[in-house]
């Protein structure tokens, strides 16, 4: 319409901008390739994606809690109280595991309603709210466990197996899930009012969206999709731990902000949290396969993540 | 020590800090314990240090504002439990470490297994089923806590002894199954030529089997710590090759009986050592059962 | 020239798919008031940020006092004593009116704050502006148009020797105006040069000495400020504007909006009053009347304690924005930052979030259906944009009211509150938004019109509405009411009120 | 004045509302009387100052920068590095110990600052950032410490001793820092400008501030501040542990938000910070004292933490 419209960005340049940390992703890629023989093989390369689907899926539910602009730190308990109920209403209980399926992902369900609650009727923030049940999740968990694990039935652990010799299943779950949350995120009505909570609550609310019941499912979907991580980590294991996936919340958040999300809410999107799930898996991999020294690990992933990150916000910066 | 003395017995608690219970190992440490003071007829109070040393010294701190009669600590430290131990001394309530000895100060009594020990025999164990030959894979635990340090100390020792066993890689998957899982399956893409495996602990040992798949316990042999009951089952199902077993419960059986003495004010012994087993298939039944 | 104290030439400012500013020249002199007029996107506020270091020029260069100058952040403007009213308000809202006030040089007493002195000088500041509020509370809990006079006495607080204002009125009624008018005319007269921006027209014999007018980004002339107001809309838009308030009254049907008794506590009591089908009523008042109160309190944006609200003869659940929008009703919020815009989002998703659930079926959103509206309202309404894509963010002041307005124009609501709806926006497209009104109301829809713009009451409303204190003080047919009768009625009771 | 000021609080009203978490502390400490007749001793009291310091101090660090709207994840892992530096410094290098006290906080510093850095001028969102800097410092600290535990100098631990029955050093140590925290905050150009750039970081930058170099000190207080956390903790061992402080970043943050500050910025104070760290002291360790089976003592922490602050929210709600 009017005349200063002057530049315009071609299609790629402007995905290409919208998904920066694909651009890390490929670079860590290429330097673990070249810095180790047995990166860019097809079975590591599967073994990648496996690593990363327990952090993947559980950061994809991370996603729709960070874009309305809040936090969910108890998805590795609320995970790990899922794996625990499945395993133990399969054993202790006896139940049919479908049933116990169903169970564990309403068992996720419920914390994620519980956090809910805390944070859009009790105005908790969700930091706290979240970090309360961390510490419920996980001591459940024990309680029921008694800090033991516990062995599941041979039919969950096909969860974790690979279909032929190509096809684990942990990977076509977490992309299932990855679609979902796109789908969510993009195309239904509480995905874009998420984005716009996210953005302006005030002015979401005054637009008519109803922030709470919004929040609600939002949170609701983040302990579901804990759920679904930790039936697929206890299927991996063929066993449930009741200590499985401590600290996952920090690996889960850092996924979703590497790939694009702000804390401040009203961004985000499920490529992007895919994409820094990867980052992650890749980096752990490729730093196992160049054996570098536990003491210097911790080091070598810290440094990578801030270059990761820094790569994308400098290209940011020169192509604006 | 017990029947005359039972009214005053009945009266008599103890505090108990545990370095962690995110273990199968402590929490079995923790049942030994609870089940003999159930025996005894004291009460027990056990708290979870969740692995830090400060966190112990608070807990310890707090049993003497308790008063209770006796502590038995579960040191998440050696040399950081000393300033716990000072702080119970001060209040003159007598200390027993168990599993892990106290550095910097006096207790009544240390029951322990030696970790040391034990990796050298993991070492011994696994060079055997080797046939004293070929590439060795570590798992490590946390790095930085005492049970990896010494674990990990004791069988790069043990293994010294044998010129053609070769370590060919050494990672951290921090004494948890998922991760020892995914590192297990990420180093035999880089070590194919693999033939053993050491793991710091069962619970990493057993994401190793996992990984090893059809491998384990026969082109692998794997050899592990701890003789948790999952563990114990996978040697019997002769995946895992061997673990080292240091008897949890009874150390904690034993070191209540220690506390109870000490409480009494009875003399107890400087040391009380609980041997640790290499656990194989050939004598797997008898620790099963216990 | 000599006495010049900034001259800008050929300056030019690019955005990622826009050019906001392709060579503008520009000068300005101690002791005169130079109005800068353009349409919405012109490029105004774009090229007031430049003098105050919020942006750096991609062309052409500045001069103060007669040396070329780079003006790299706020500190070197603050250096070079120029001080800068921005057109969105740049308070902290956390902090209190005499924190912000003292932004970033706090007095300070041995290093340390002087809490004590920074009130007192809040206190002397805000009484120079005539405003009373006690100067520990938070700006949050102010007004906007007592935010904007907390702005204005931020930038006196600086004693600069230029002072750029970019649309200080847009939100002020005319008492404040005259307050604000009276400081300016006294700093001119000291010799400090004054930049105003202003889309009200008639202020500018009243205050402007020289006007240089922007169109797309250049400037395009340079006039003395006593040009008549129809050659200053020709050279704004290129085209004259023959009827600045266009409303054709339609028929008038039955209540649609019925207030009984409405109140609450310390704000506002006894309001009643109802807007029929094909009107448009007027509500007036001075700053601080409650208007804005009464509005959200009607929307149920804020519950309330006593009283009633109907929509079409039925009874409003209090504190309920959706039950309000399932009965008809829309509120276009004065705050356009705060309450009408997800600032990050898009022109599409911005225009869609009032329609977003008619949008969706089955919990699928249209996007598509969604996009094509939007494009609509935004070619109705004249949104200078780079594209639907462009971050509202981004958008000049007066668009992104347009978008405000846009989405609830979408939302086909049977009674609008518009909480004063043309803010910044320029006569041609206040124009078209009148005729929007008319449509409105042509269909059977009606208008609840909150404005400080006592010609836009006047011209628009059937019937103008006048609130003092909390309370609705008088009720005026639009053919009776004048800018004196009006006034009059909003400042009877409140005489004593606003001295304080 | 104008009639439609009406409700004007009370000065006591006004505090207590500023001070919420100081009634949720006192109704936890009344329970905790009630249930257990070894809680309100002066040694139990002292003890659960002394258990607090480090938490607090840390937590004062952490309130700077979540004032600025930021977080800081790394300072668990800034304590602990800083506390092999001082032990290794004082045993291997051989130094005086003041020098090597010196240097610690110097490191803690300069760990503030590469934060900073990466932040201010990287770009990088505090969360990765802070996230990178957790696994360097932690892994540093591992490598110079060889993952063994350093032994302190006698000279050294007596930061951690009691002067005469009833000053613990770690209780001054937390006072002294506290007092500081709160001057900086209401008193310094830097704590004003804290407060304005967390409320509107734009608004800041136009009046003048120079956000980037206030960020640079608030983080490179955290550092600092996690410095001395660091060497109190050592000292109260007595010997540094490479594997200190981990996971005390959540519960620093936990205390800062207890205490009412927002995630989102330009909100948070000392005192409220204080009281934050004293509430999760006084939990633990009333925990301790009650003989909570270790299980559900993270259900029973979960759930006092969310509701001491839902009691915060709850009042404020009333009251308003
Ligand atoms: N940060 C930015 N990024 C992209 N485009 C921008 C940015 N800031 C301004 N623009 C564009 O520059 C143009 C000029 O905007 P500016 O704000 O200067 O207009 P204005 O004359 O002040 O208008 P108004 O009267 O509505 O306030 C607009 O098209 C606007 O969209
Ligand atoms: N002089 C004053 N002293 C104290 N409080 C005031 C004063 N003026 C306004 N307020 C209060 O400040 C709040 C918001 O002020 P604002 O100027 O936005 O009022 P408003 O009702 O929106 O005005 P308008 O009628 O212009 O829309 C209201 O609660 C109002 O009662
Ligand atoms: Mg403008
Ligand atoms: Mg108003």
């Amino acid at each position: 319409m009017s005349t200063n419209v002057l530049k315009r960005q071609s299609p790629a340049t402007a995905w290409l901008a919208g998904n920066g940390a694909l651009v890390a992703l490929v670079v860590l890629a290429v330097a673990m390739s070249l810095l180790s023989g047995d990166f860019l093989t097809v079975t590591n390369l599967l073994n990648v994606g496996v690593q990363a689907a327990v952090t993947a899926v559980l950061a994809f539910g991370v996603t729709f809690v960070i874009i309305t602009g809040g936090i969910d730190l108890s998805v590795g308990s609320v995970a790990a109280l899922s794996a625990i109920v499945l395993a133990w209403t399969t054993t202790s209980a006896g139940l049919p595991w479908p049933l116990a399926i169903l169970i564990a992902l309403a068992v996720g369900l419920a914390c994620g309603l519980v956090n809910a609650s805390l944070i859009a009727y009790g105005k908790l923030p969700p930091f706290i709210a979240t970090l309360a049940m961390l510490g419920i999740a996980r001591g459940l968990a024990l309680v029921i466990s008694q800090g033991s694990p516990i062995q599941l039935p041979d039919a969950v652990t096909h969860l974790g197996d690979t279909i032929g010799d190509y096809l684990p299943v942990p990977v076509i779950v977490m992309v299932v899930m990855g679609v979902i949350t796109a789908v969510i995120l993009n195309r239904t009505y509480t995905g874009r009012a998420i984005y716009a909570i996210g953005g302006n609550e005030e002015a979401a609310r005054l637009s008519g969206i109803k922030v709470n019941r919004q929040k609600l499912i939002t949170y609701a979907l983040s302990g579901a999709f804990a759920a679904v991580a930790g039936v697929v980590l206890a299927s991996r294991l063929a066993s449930a731990q009741p200590q499985a996936a401590t600290g996952y919340e920090l690996d889960a958040i850092a996924a979703v902000v590497i790939g694009g999300a702000s804390l401040s809410g009203g961004k985000g999107r499920a490529f992007g949290t895919f994409v820094g799930a990867l980052i992650l898996a890749v980096l752990r991999n490729g730093l196992n396969l160049l054996s570098v020294s536990a003491f210097w690990q911790q080091v070598v992933i810290g440094v990578v993540i801030a270059l990761a990150v820094l790569l994308d916000t400098l290209r940011r910066r020169t192509t604006n | 020590s017990s029947g005359g003395s039972g009214a005053s017995e009945g009266s008599i608690k103890i505090g108990m800090s545990v370095s962690t219970l995110n273990n199968p190992y402590f929490v079995q440490l923790r049942k030994g314990a609870e089940d003999e003071a159930k025996k005894q007829g004291v009460t027990l109070t056990v708290t979870d240090a969740q692995n830090d040393a400060s966190q112990q010294v608070n807990q310890i701190q707090n049993f003497a504002s308790q008063s209770m009669k006796a502590v038995i600590i579960n040191p998440v430290d050696s040399d950081a439990a000393g300033a716990a131990v000072t702080a119970a001394e001060r209040s003159k309530i007598p200390v027993i470490a168990v599993d892990r000895a106290v550095n910097g100060a006096t207790v009544a009594q240390t029951v322990a297994s030696d970790n040391v020990e034990g990796g050298k025999l993991a070492a011994q164990e696994l060079a055997k089923q080797l046939g004293e030959k070929g590439q060795v894979v570590v798992l490590q635990g946390v790095a930085g806590t005492s049970a990896s340090r010494d674990r990990g100390q004791g069988f790069t020792e043990g293994i010294k002894a044998y010129p053609n066993i070769k370590v060919v890689a050494q990672q951290p998957a921090d004494f948890d199954r998922t991760k020892g899982l995914d590192v297990m399956t990420n180093l035999l893409q880089s070590n194919p030529d693999v033939s053993g495996v050491f793991a710091e602990n069962d619970e990493m040992a057993l994401g190793a089997l996992k990984a090893l798949g059809a491998k384990a316990g026969k082109d692998v042999k794997v050899v592990s710590f701890d003789g948790t009951p999952d563990g114990l089952k996978a040697i019997q199902d002769g995946t895992l090759n061997a673990s080292v077993a240091q008897q949890p419960a009874l150390l904690g059986q034993q070191a209540v009986q220690g506390a109870i003495k000490a409480a009494n004010g009875e003399k107890v012994e400087a040391t009380v050592a609980v041997p640790v087993k290499v656990v194989t298939k050939d004598n797997v039944a008898e620790f099963a059962t216990s | 020239m000599k006495d010049e104290i900034l001259r800008v030439e050929g300056l030019r400012k690019e955005f990622p798919g826009v050019v906001a500013l392709d060579g503008v020249d520009f000068d300005l002199r101690p002791g005169e008031v130079h109005v800068l007029l353009g349409e919405n996107g012109a490029g105004k506020s774009t090229l007031i940020k430049m003098l105050s270091g919020a942006y750096r020029p991609d062309g052409g260069r500045i001069l103060v006092d007669g040396a070329p100058t780079e003006i790299r952040d706020a500190g070197d403007a603050q250096r070079l004593g120029i001080a800068t009213i921005y057109q969105e308000f740049n308070l902290v809202p956390q902090l209190s009116v005499g924190e912000n006030l003292a932004l970033g040089r706090p007095p300070r007493r041995f290093g340390l704050v002087d809490t004590k002195r920074m009130h007192e000088q809040a206190r002397e500041l805000l009484d120079r502006v005539g405003i009373d509020v006690d100067p520990r509370t938070p700006v949050a809990r102010l007004g906007i148009a007592r935010m904007q006079m907390v702005e204005i006495a931020k930038a006196l607080g600086l004693n600069a020797r230029v002072l750029i204002m970019d649309e200080p009125t847009a939100v002020l009624t005319t008492s404040e105006v005259e307050r604000l008018f009276a400081i300016i005319r006294q700093l001119r007269d000291q010799g400090v040069a004054i930049v105003f921006i202003t889309h009200h027209l008639e202020e500018i014999p009243q205050i402007g000495d020289r006007v240089t007018v922007l169109r797309d980004g250049r400037s395009v002339s340079e006039v003395p400020a006593s040009t008549p107001e129809d050659e200053l809309v020709r050279l704004m838009v290129g085209r004259p504007i023959d009827q600045r308030y266009p409303r054709e009254p339609t028929a008038v049907g039955v209540p649609l909006l019925q207030v009984r008794g409405l109140g609450r506590k310390g704000e506002f009591t006894g309001v009643s009053f109802e807007v029929r089908a094909g009107e448009v009523v007027g509500l007036a008042g001075l700053v601080g009347a409650g208007r804005t109160e009464v509005a959200r309190a009607i929307f149920g944006a804020d519950s309330y304690d006593s009283g009633e609200v109907l929509v079409n003869g039925r009874s409003l659940a209090r504190g309920d924005v959706h039950a309000a929008m399932e009965a008809g009703l829309g509120l276009v919020p004065e705050d356009r930052k705060g309450q009408g815009l997800v600032l990050g989002a898009d022109v599409v998703e911005n225009l869609g979030l009032v329609t977003l659930r008619r949008a969706t079926r089955g919990g699928f959103v249209d996007r598509a259906g969604q996009r094509k509206a939007a494009a609509e309202v935004a070619a109705q309404l004249g949104v200078r944009m780079s594209g639907l894509g462009q971050e509202v963010r981004t958008l000049s002041g007066g668009n992104q009211q347009k978008i405000v307005i846009g989405k609830w124009l979408l939302a086909d609501a049977s009674v609008l509150i518009l909480d004063e709806p043309t803010r910044g926006i320029d006569v041609g497209a206040k124009v078209e938004i009148y005729q929007l009104i008319n449509s409105l109301t042509a269909s059977g829809h009606a208008v609840l019109m909150i404005s400080s713009d006592l010609p836009e009451i006047l011209g628009m409303s059937d019937r103008v509405l006048v609130m003092a204190r909390g309370r609705l003080v008088g009720e005026l047919a639009a053919r009776d009411a004048t800018q004196d009768s009006v006034m009059a009625l909003a400042v009877t009771e409140v005489e004593d009120a606003r001295v304080h």
